[in-house]
């Protein structure tokens, strides 16, 4: 138990104090681990680790071939895929004039290849899916339910059309005879009464439409309506605000675990 | 507020402190002592609350919607048949995010085992493979049910965020699991995974503190742990009182945070108009 | 009447396959028959601008290229931009990678614009220190002491040979820092760990998704304006005068913005049609 | 030259086959799928090593500037006949001088690969430990300095300053702020867990969710530019590949492939049950 438990929620505290309270103690050893050999340390560890990871990937897929599961085949991929990248990496590099080491990121190599004709295009093609995720994300999600589902929807929309060109396009007074409609199919909904409605937009489009005219129906004013400055208000203030209190909590959450792991109040990531 | 030995353990740091400064406080970074007093202060709130709620006191805690779920989620797939994906993150055990991932990933592999449901964990970094094995493994012990641990249930794909994504979506479209639980930390490919799970029609909640993907949880997924939720996910799921002060001592801090919000804007506006000359911006340096 | 609500309810729970070609054509189109909408600068670009814009006569300007090829259709013409604005008025510059892959994507833009666009020597008007592994690591050792970090630059010739490099042993010796990020470790790690400790002045192009994390550090003041996703990149090209993939990808972003506006109208009005008929029956 | 062109090629079918995902699950997206996954693990292998383990941990402990005839550089000599390329003559020149206290994250990295076996899968839990310790002190000092007291400084508004204008659309203004104070401190308050949301609190609360929901749909609003943004990078390559010094790769890869995918939907269609395998 000594060595399964204790020594590591001891190597938690030891480590937690010094790399929390280092930053306070003026002192140069104290100061180069919390600077700098704290999170190289880690990095070597990973380094490490990620030997275990591909064994692990290799050992799964290998099963998977020798067992004849459901999609075997594929499995080939993956194992060719593995050993080609780590001949490139270890075996061949492809550009003799480079020296080991900096084969990994020097132009001319086998792993460039792999980087710029496998790699890279694969990364950018996964994220680029997103684009279409977005929009079907935003169809199915983006519905009135609710008030704070609209609040939602409704900042969503303001920002995305006035973050483009196309926004800049739009008149505010567009937007003022937009909002009177829906204005009316609001009260419709609500009173039900033809006769209400009628008056109201008539009364609105009179309104808008004189004011406009008589301001010579500039396109960013009332700057409030108008889109590309309406969506800066939204996304300097109130979205700001939303931003930072998560922020808090996201610190605030962040500290208190922290503490609770170096005070070794949780330790069930090491097992009960 | 009767935890004596608190009150002199706390007055004797403050004491200790006192006398060390005014002994010229040698080897101490000066300029960050707003920051050292600030994590001593929330530090003691923590602590103070953590004695309160192992003392036996009843603490309140009100319900948060994704966490009930869970255990829903997990039964659901037992009567489906069907597997449960549980992702905790893309990032290593270096993020404080995917610790609280894996300690998640504890209490939900309790349930798997009670459920008899099976489990399936793709991880992303080789330590988060072996810290997620060990506490699946201590769970299932715990529930007593060894038998029905086996070491692949968790395994690891790749460091690479998308080819991640890429190999995740393909358990989720070929195994089409009835709940999908993602908890860490997650970048871009939160949306792949959030709108590929919704797609097999699979149960999704979400914890997270990785701020730019909350707003792609909360579309896509049918339940999400905000930020702090996430933090306080363990506290819900172990009902274990020291983590429940802990969060009842979180609550606290916030209430300190306000107080110094709304008294900092008097102080500001006491120095703006010269009443004071005491610059609230300047003591709380950030270095 | 009936027919017409029919047919949005019909349309307002599609197979998300057609939103996806929707979408595709909605982005093909515009790259093929470009439509020229005009880009008007945000306050956020216009401050980056300004900012270096204001930068005294050959300062020394560190960039840092944290972002990766999937994320370079976003980033890459921002850094192009920030560089012929640099050159353009004759700064040094330096610059570093926190990501691996950022080298790669560095040397093509610096040899674009630096070697090809604007003439200039290696060593004498710009370096490319290159990628070190550590993360928040390196900006913490670049804030302490560059040439503990880069003994050696991306092309493997030693920091002491080369001339620029002279008068430059920590962050503090730069004027100002443009750091091109795409996530972590990114701007967040240079504000905390580099900008505020030591007040040199940081502007940042980050992606879309990452705008909404940095912004609370421009409202503080603690980085001097954003360059936003690739419509950043666009006004930037467009107050420089120099249009590249930003200002292409423009027409073919706001016909997309568009469509999905239109899919979420649509939705919401089956929606109201499905929650009036389910109210009646 | 030929590098370039078999390179496009390779890099079109793999878009493409991604892409195809987006209709439906099938063997181009699984044969991609699998490249990456592959291929990804291999190359951050490789890149970890030759970036941290080589270049930080070797060259900190072998530095080529204090190298000597000792035992210590007997056992890097040692190391040097099995691959000169890890162990170059005379030390590694990476710029380090020596540090033996890397050997604590050296034999944390051998138990690490020890655990490996199940007899020895406890080795792991001191790496993870220091893991653990690490992120909980830099992670908690780094975020309470930014997040916290950094955001608790620009919320800290204001109120008498004289040329701040009532209300501005643009700008900083007195009311500007208070909507900054008012949505920073109801926001945190929906945070509150000890506390029933009900009553006068529940009011003040729900005012946070609201923030938090404008907040969410901005931060939506902002991703769609971006997402879209890497679409247009992908088609833009596409059309590069498509033109004839790359021998129209892209019209060749996409006819062939959904020529394919048309062909497999219409067997399909005959027998539903047999879902691509």
């Amino acid at each position: 138990m000594l060595w399964k438990r204790h020594i590591p929620i001891l190597i938690v505290a030891v480590i937690g104090s010094l790399t929390l309270f280092g930053w306070f103690i003026d002192e140069p050893n104290i100061k180069a681990f919390v600077n700098d050999d704290a999170t190289q340390w880690f990095d070597i560890l990973a380094s490490f680790a990620i030997f275990l990871g591909g064994f692990n990937l290799l050992k799964m897929q290998l099963q998977k071939v020798l067992r004849k599961k459901q999609g075997w085949q594929y499995s080939l991929f993956a194992i060719g895929g593995f050993i080609l990248a780590i001949i490139a990496g270890f075996f061949y590099k492809g550009n003799p004039d480079v020296a080991w080491g900096t084969h990994v990121t020097a132009d001319g190599t086998l792993f460039k290849w792999i980087f710029m004709y496998i790699f890279a295009p694969l990364g950018a093609t996964m994220f680029a899916l997103l684009a279409f995720f977005v929009a079907s994300a935003s169809y199915r999600a983006f519905r009135i339910r609710n008030f704070e589902a609209t609040l939602l929807l409704v900042s969503g929309i303001i920002i995305m059309i006035g973050r483009v060109p196309l926004g800049s396009s739009i008149s505010s007074w567009f937007i003022l005879y937009l909002l009177v409609l829906i204005g009316g199919i609001a009260i419709n909904s609500v009173f039900k009464n033809k006769q209400y409605t009628a008056i109201f937009v008539s009364v609105g489009i009179i309104i808008v439409t004189s004011a406009g005219s008589s301001m010579g129906w500039p396109l960013d004013q009332p700057g409030i309506f108008y889109l590309p400055h309406l969506q800066e208000w939204i996304y300097m203030n109130p979205n700001v605000a939303g931003t930072r209190s998560i922020m808090m909590g996201i610190g605030l959450g962040i500290f208190a675990t922290s503490i609770r792991y170096i005070l070794g109040i949780e330790k069930s990531y090491i097992g009960e | 507020m009767n935890d004596r030995d608190f009150m002199i353990s706390v007055g004797g740091i403050s004491l200790a402190f006192l006398i060390y400064w005014f002994a010229g406080h040698p080897y101490f970074v000066t300029e960050r002592l707003v920051m050292f007093l600030t994590i001593m202060i929330f530090s003691g709130t923590l602590m103070f609350y953590i004695r309160k709620a192992r003392r036996g006191e009843d603490i309140f805690l009100r319900d948060i919607p994704g966490l009930k779920a869970i255990e829903e989620a997990v039964g659901r797939s037992t009567e489906m048949g069907k597997p449960v994906l549980y992702v905790p993150g893309i990032m290593d055990m270096d993020q404080v995010e995917t610790v609280a991932g894996v300690i998640v990933l504890g209490h939900v592999s309790k349930m798997t085992a009670r459920y008899e449901t099976t489990l399936n964990v793709p991880v992303s970094r080789a330590i988060v493979m072996k810290a997620a094995q060990e506490a699946c493994k201590e769970s299932y012990l715990m529930e007593g049910r060894p038998d029905m641990f086996h070491d692949d249930m968790v395994h690891y794909l790749t460091d690479e965020q998308f080819a991640f994504a890429a190999g995740v979506n393909g358990i989720m479209v070929r195994e089409k699991p009835a709940a999908c639980l993602y908890m860490g930390k997650f970048y871009a490919e939160s949306l792949i995974l959030a709108e590929t799970g919704n797609s097999i029609g699979a149960i999704q909640i979400a914890g997270t503190a990785s701020q730019a993907q909350i707003p792609f949880f909360v579309t896509a997924c049918d339940y999400t742990l905000i930020g702090e939720e996430f933090f306080a996910a363990s506290a819900y799921l172990s009902q274990r009182p020291e983590l429940i002060g802990g969060v009842k001592g979180q609550d606290m801090i916030k209430v300190i945070v306000i107080a110094t919000i709304l008294g900092g804007v008097l102080l500001r506006l006491l120095n703006d108009i010269g009443l004071i000359n005491f610059n609230i911006l300047q003591f709380l340096k950030v270095t | 009447m009936k027919y017409i609500s029919d047919l949005i309810l019909k349309m307002s729970s599609v197979d998300r396959r057609w939103i996806f070609l929707v979408i595709a054509l909605s982005v093909i189109l515009p790259l093929y028959f470009p439509l020229g909408l005009p880009i008007r600068p945000t306050p956020t670009t216009q401050q980056v601008y300004d900012t270096i814009d204001a930068l005294p006569h050959g300062s020394k300007i560190l960039v840092s290229c944290e972002y990766g090829p999937s994320t370079k259709p976003e980033i890459h013409p921002m850094v192009l931009s920030v560089l012929r604005h640099l050159f353009k008025n004759e700064h040094k510059v330096y610059v570093t990678c926190l990501w691996p892959d950022g080298q790669f994507l560095a040397s093509e833009a610096l040899d674009l614009v630096g070697r090809d666009e604007y003439g200039l020597t290696y060593g004498e008007d710009y370096v490319l220190l290159g990628f070190r592994p550590g993360n928040e690591a390196v900006v913490k050792g670049i804030v302490s002491d560059i040439r503990k970090l880069y003994t050696i630059d991306a092309k493997g010739t030693k920091v002491t040979e080369i001339p620029m490099m002279n008068g430059v042993n920590r962050f503090e010796d730069f004027d100002f820092l443009f750091s091109a990020s795409a996530g972590y470790p990114g701007t967040i790690e240079w504000v905390q760990y580099a900008a505020d400790p030591t007040n040199v002045p940081m502007s940042t192009g980050t992606t879309s998704i990452q705008v909404n994390e940095v912004m609370p550090y421009v409202a503080a003041g603690q980085v001097q304006g954003i360059l936003a996703g690739m419509p950043g990149a666009a006004e930037y090209e467009a107050l420089i005068g120099v249009p590249g993939i930003g200002t292409s990808g423009m027409d073919a972003q706001s016909i997309a913005h568009l469509v999905i506006v239109l899919f979420i109208v649509l939705g919401n009005v089956g929606y109201l049609i499905e929650r009036n008929r389910s109210k009646k029956y | 030259m030929f590098g370039e062109i078999f390179g496009a090629w390779v890099a079109v079918f793999l878009t493409f086959a991604i892409f195809s995902f987006l209709y439906k699950d099938n063997p181009f997206y699984k044969i991609a799928e699998h490249i990456f996954v592959g291929v990804s693990a291999g190359y951050w292998t490789s890149m970890f090593f030759w970036t941290q383990i080589q270049p930080n941990l070797f060259g900190r402990l072998w530095p080529s500037a204090q190298y000597s005839d000792g035992f210590w550089y007997g056992i890097y000599n040692f190391f040097g006949m099995i691959s000169s390329s890890i162990f170059p003559e005379g030390g590694i020149d990476k710029g380090h001088d020596m540090h033996l206290t890397y050997l604590i994250p050296f034999a944390l990295g051998i138990m690490m690969l020890l655990s490996l076996f199940k007899k020895l899968s406890w080795f792991a839990r001191w790496g993870i430990a220091y893991t653990v310790g690490m992120a909980a002190g830099l992670r908690a000092y780094g975020y309470l300095n930014s997040n916290v007291l950094g955001q608790i400084r620009g919320t800290i508004i204001p109120l008498a300053d004289p040329d701040l204008p009532m209300f501005s659309l643009l700008g900083a203004s007195h009311f500007n702020n208070l909507i900054i104070l008012v949505g920073t401190v109801t926001g945190l308050l929906y945070f509150f867990f000890s506390k029933e949301h009900k009553g006068n609190f529940g009011k003040v609360t729900r005012v946070g969710i609201y923030f938090l929901m404008i907040s969410f749909g901005a931060s939506f609003g902002f991703a769609v530019m971006g997402r879209i943004s890497l679409l247009i990078g992908r088609f833009v390559e596409l059309i590069t590949y498509s033109s004839a010094q790359y021998h129209h790769a892209t019209l060749w890869v996409l006819v062939i492939m959904v020529g394919l995918l048309g062909y497999s939907a219409y067997n399909d269609k005959d027998n539903p049950e047999t879902e691509g395998s």
